[in-house]
């Protein structure tokens, strides 16, 4: 069973040679660990190795087999590349919308305004849609020439983070 | 007013539950009020009783005066706590209070619209003779008298609430290019704020230094302070860090500031607790800027330093007492430091950052208190402010506070939403922050050291992939097997990879 | 000895993550130890460094001195902290430190000797003039000559540890049938928790008070006291409750207690933080009780009262540095008290009750300090001490802090296990607590209403019967459905219910 | 469906009148109550009636429908009676051996000694086995007199909470 690990920008190749209970030698592309590792329901992870203790959390994001990896000093996106996620990916091919093409709120909040309708023309930096969230407004502008297409959102609605909100073809 | 045995707390989050707190201590009944997204928040649970007010916004919520008063009536209270922000500073509400018999725990109707309103209160400091920012004297209601006025004073100025507080409906504005979006910013942020969309116009005085005074009143003309909080270090004309004592003042400058803090509160007659704002610039001159009528959100660090417990102050002075403290006997003891946790993307301009916490660990210990309001599986509401907790700690001295509060934010994990813990703990190894000498520039200054990656040392990239690796063969376990249904008695799991490994 | 830049700590808890917070705050490396049963334990996730030192039972693990030695050799540490218990005490422990280069942070071997063998301690104290307590002046080492001494020295008397402390390996012996089987009790208990069946025995002081000193003393000949904490709310010779400022002492007598502490501490050299423990009387005469060369369980209030970190003064001494605070600058500021909160069954003679903790609220806010290290999900191990936490409250005086000590019991919910928390809830509402007039004898006389079931206010079990039913509905629901694949966003639930009662 | 809640030793008969959402009219004996109840998968419940706030917390034990309920104020033994229990019950009559006739465990612990052997000879009060837990002993005594049955540990094993140790016959 062949797995990858991607975590931010790199890809790692993953492989256990020996265990026992919780002890196990473990090889992280070219490199070899002998790890001490307890880990319980919620993804908290404990793991010892050569003496240092490495605390890790992941959350599972909305996407099966994608987490937020939490350490003492950061947080990493991590992603499982199993035979399932690259056949889905070969298939997939190029998305039909390409990300520069939609206006994503990065946040939960409430629309606002909405100051464009479909088919209108607009112009790089015009502002789209007015967002609300713990009292601060945040202005979303078109990051290039075009024309409006779908507006998946209306004024007064609340948005999830992540949600598409408008296209521009 | 004598005894005050019940009191309904008119605000939510992390002051509601401090407020309670107090009242339990001193054997008062609580009575919280919750709007549609606050049902599930820890101040339903903390009260004795909780009463739904309305819809999730809170202006058909906190901000109704009338429905709280009606549910007051109902609970049968004595007095209302209205912690700070909402209906804190609103005279209107106070005197409707009055009206029904229920104890405002603040000052008069007539104190708030006086100092409230930060026309009138410049007003009256200037008549006092403590010296005021530069600025307008007289409110503005329209965009167009704005901008004229703007232009009359001249760039740079700051566009602020005349209603405000807590850096809300605030604009600095230094461009003519941005002064038409930046006012309607400023009283649109203004409106839903605090339901006036009035603003005045200030000259900006550049990288000044925030510090403001604790006073306190009673009902028989004795007033007090307690000593300053430097505020400097903001972020989006939000506080983000407080301390005390400040590393600017000097102890002859620390007296004459609170000397006219003292006859501030004295110009007005002040009942309660209550905060006066000072700029100071680097040569030490210091303008009145605003009265906050209020309790203020960074309060706790007085109350380590000073060892009095402000909210309980607030209640007996209520209550009719005479403040039982002389200034002589108030200490400013050791150093305190507070540093507010926001749920926000400190790497992408600080922008709020709700939704659902995973898991929490608070730090303990020591010099530590944490005054907070969620808990692991709480869902913040995207309705209110986006502070989710304090984080205040107390040492002998500076240097000791620092690294304890740099201790305090290590054990510090909240996951599932962005904090600004991180940023919070850069600023504690920030060479100008440790040795005392920022201004309210500092964040600006140092965005780029306080923004970089600092990322996890040797091998913990590798630690994480392994960690990945393992959570994935035992979701594949779970799902092959019939283990979920006997799970495992201790929690952390010491066997179930070890099916797996076997195929491998 | 100089700088210290690694600390391994031998030892498990909250003591040891007490301690390594010390370290963090000094930017001195951690290094824990574990044994199998604590693999999932706090201390070894807080440390940076972790090693397994052997088997569950302490004698195979924390007490075995040479396996500790060998990883404090291989993680190349600068000191060790003993933190209370295990080899806390242990002279030949301290002594292969030595031998192995490595800094015991604690006094000398020649000194635990002296000290911690309570007899030796006994007759050292006599020759300084300190009063004790009437008794032996040598170790038995079998039983045969415990009976006959304690049939020479006549009932009731008190059998101790001569290595012990904490309570370990102590018994009151008033009736003579009882002897043998006490003796054996008490030397059992002896042997698994000190690794040494030596007891002594002393005549029983009825109902004294329990008042000890901290001290602390470094290389150069500096010996000064941090005051007294009051340890008198006992059960089963452990302690329960500890205050500081002790409700019995006059001013006089905590000066003239402090300067004997003091001489005590200076008689043997003393270098560290160390305890002088006195029994009072009640007509104010003290004895010389024991000392313990090592921190105390209870160390936190005194910490609080004093400002002063005791763990930082113990490195700072351990490095060699002169104590820096002066005796007459040492303030008693306030009034501290710590509850331990131990998993027991309360109700039923105070039986330890280990298991896994299901949910923990901590109490925070003002004045509060809580010092634990379970977390939810934890398997309290059988193996160790039943303490999970201790609550440190502080405020400006003994009624507020009483007060606030109720509201944060009152706010500290632990389920899952059985915990002290509702007796100590009880103590606090207890008259003679509260007035400051009890001793060690506090337990048992008010046992009766200490333990009386103060059942929830009108309709609270209806609302139980409530939560139950709907408890049975939602599980109904969720078996006859495949709901469990599409989690509700928020964890509180607002609809599952609903359609079952569609049914009704 | 008819089903009773014990609580200790109060058995009570409960209804749910009428619904909306979290809104609840419920039955409760004779009385009758307006809640307003919310709940999450750990059995924590917020219920305000009257403006009342109640926190129960129902920690499920080992076996089904048995409760720990924990308020602010104390713990409680629940049990759910549904037609399946009373089935149950009505089925299993009297249990074949009474607790009095079992030595067990009230927590977990470790077994240091056991004075007897299958078969001994028992009186009242007679010391049957020595558990160790959190470094203190407590000797297990027998409440009868009678003849030691079967013995369910061995010295050194470590005990669970409720766990029969010894049957007196």
């Amino acid at each position: 069973m062949s797995v990858e690990i991607r975590i931010d920008k790199r890809i790692a190749s993953i492989e256990v040679l020996k265990q026992f209970e919780n002890l196990l030698e473990i090889r992280v592309d070219d490199k070899i660990y002998q790890v001490d590792l307890m880990h319980n329901d919620e993804g908290m992870f404990s793991i010892l190795t050569n003496g240092h203790s490495f605390n890790i959390e992941l959350v599972p994001q909305p996407k099966p087999k994608f987490y937020t990896a939490y350490t003492l000093y950061d947080t990493y996106d991590v992603e499982v590349i199993d035979a399932e996620s690259r056949y889905r990916r070969n298939r997939s091919g190029i998305s039909p919308i390409s990300s520069e093409n939609l206006i994503v709120s990065p946040m939960p909040g409430k629309v606002i305004k909405i100051q464009v309708a479909p088919g209108d023309e607009v112009k790089m930096g015009d502002t789209l849609i007015t967002i609300s969230a713990m009292k601060m407004e945040s202005e979303y502008k078109t990051p290039k020439d075009g024309k409006i297409g779908k507006i998946h959102v209306s004024e007064g609605s609340t948005v999830d983070a992540n949600q598409v909100l408008i296209e521009i073809i | 007013m004598g005894k005050i045995s019940k009191i309904l707390i008119a605000n939510r989050g992390e002051i509601a539950i401090r407020i309670m707190r107090t009242c339990r201590e001193m054997g008062i009944s609580t009575v919280a009020v919750f709007s549609d997204a606050d049902r599930t928040s820890l101040h339903v649970r903390y009260a004795d009783e909780a009463y739904h007010i309305g819809l999730s916004s809170s202006t058909e919520s906190y901000l109704k005066a009338d429905k709280i008063i009606d549910v007051a009536l109902k609970a049968k209270v004595d007095a209302i706590h209205p912690g700070y922000g909402f209906l804190s500073e609103n005279a209107a509400f106070a005197k409707k209070c009055a009206e029904n018999g229920i104890k405002f725990i603040g000052p008069s109707p007539e104190v708030i619209n006086k100092m409230g309103d930060k026309i009138q209160a410049r007003l009256t400091m200037i008549e006092a003779g403590v010296p005021v920012v530069p600025g307008t004297t007289e409110s503005i209601k329209t965009e167009k008298e704005a901008i004229e006025i703007i232009n009359h004073i001249g760039l740079p100025v700051m566009a602020k609430a005349a209603a405000g507080g807590g850096g809300k409906g605030m604009r600095l504005i230094t461009n003519e290019k941005d002064i038409v979006s930046l006012v309607r910013a400023a009283r649109s942020e203004a409106k839903s704020s605090f339901g006036n969309d009035s603003i005045y116009i200030e000259k900006y005085i550049s990288s000044p230094h925030h510090i403001e005074f604790q006073i306190i009143g009673d009902q028989h003309g004795n007033f007090l302070h307690l000593f300053e909080r430097e505020c400097s270090v903001q972020r989006r004309h939000q506080k983000m860090i407080e301390e005390t004592p400040s590393p600017l003042l000097t102890p002859e400058l620390r007296e004459k500031m609170g000397k006219y803090a003292v006859e501030a509160a004295r110009a007005v007659n002040y009942e309660g607790a209550g905060t006066i704002e000072f700029l100071v610039d680097n040569n030490l001159n210091f303008y009145f800027l605003e009265m906050n009528t209020r309790l203020q959100v960074e309060h706790p660090i007085t109350e380590r330093v000073t060892g009095i417990d402000l909210v309980k102050q607030q209640i007996l002075i209520a209550e009719g007492h005479p403040v039982s403290i002389k200034q002589e006997d108030i200490r400013q003891s050791g150093h305190a430091i507070e540093c507010r946790v926001y749920a926000e993307d400190s790497e992408n301009n600080f922008m709020p950052n709700p939704g659902k916490i995973y898991n929490i660990t608070e730090p303990l210990g020591f010099g530590v208190r944490t005054d907070g309001y969620v808990y692991e599986g709480y869902e913040i509401p995207i309705y209110y402010d986006s502070m989710i907790s304090k984080l205040i700690v107390w040492a002998e001295n500076r240097q000791e506070a620092i690294a304890r509060m740099k201790r305090a934010l290590y054990e510090y994990k909240i996951t599932g939403v962005k904090t600004s813990i991180k940023f919070l703990e850069r600023i504690m190894d920030n060479e100008d922050f440790i040795s005392g000498t920022y201004d309210t520039n500092f964040i600006e200054k140092h965005k780029t050291t306080l923004l970089s990656d600092s990322k996890c040392p040797e091998n913990c990239e590798d630690m994480i992939i392994i960690a990945a690796y393992i959570e994935y063969l035992d979701r594949l376990n779970i799902s092959q097997t019939s283990k979920a249904m006997f799970p495992a008695q201790n929690r952390w799991k010491k066997y179930t990879y070890q099916k797996n490994f076997e195929r491998l």
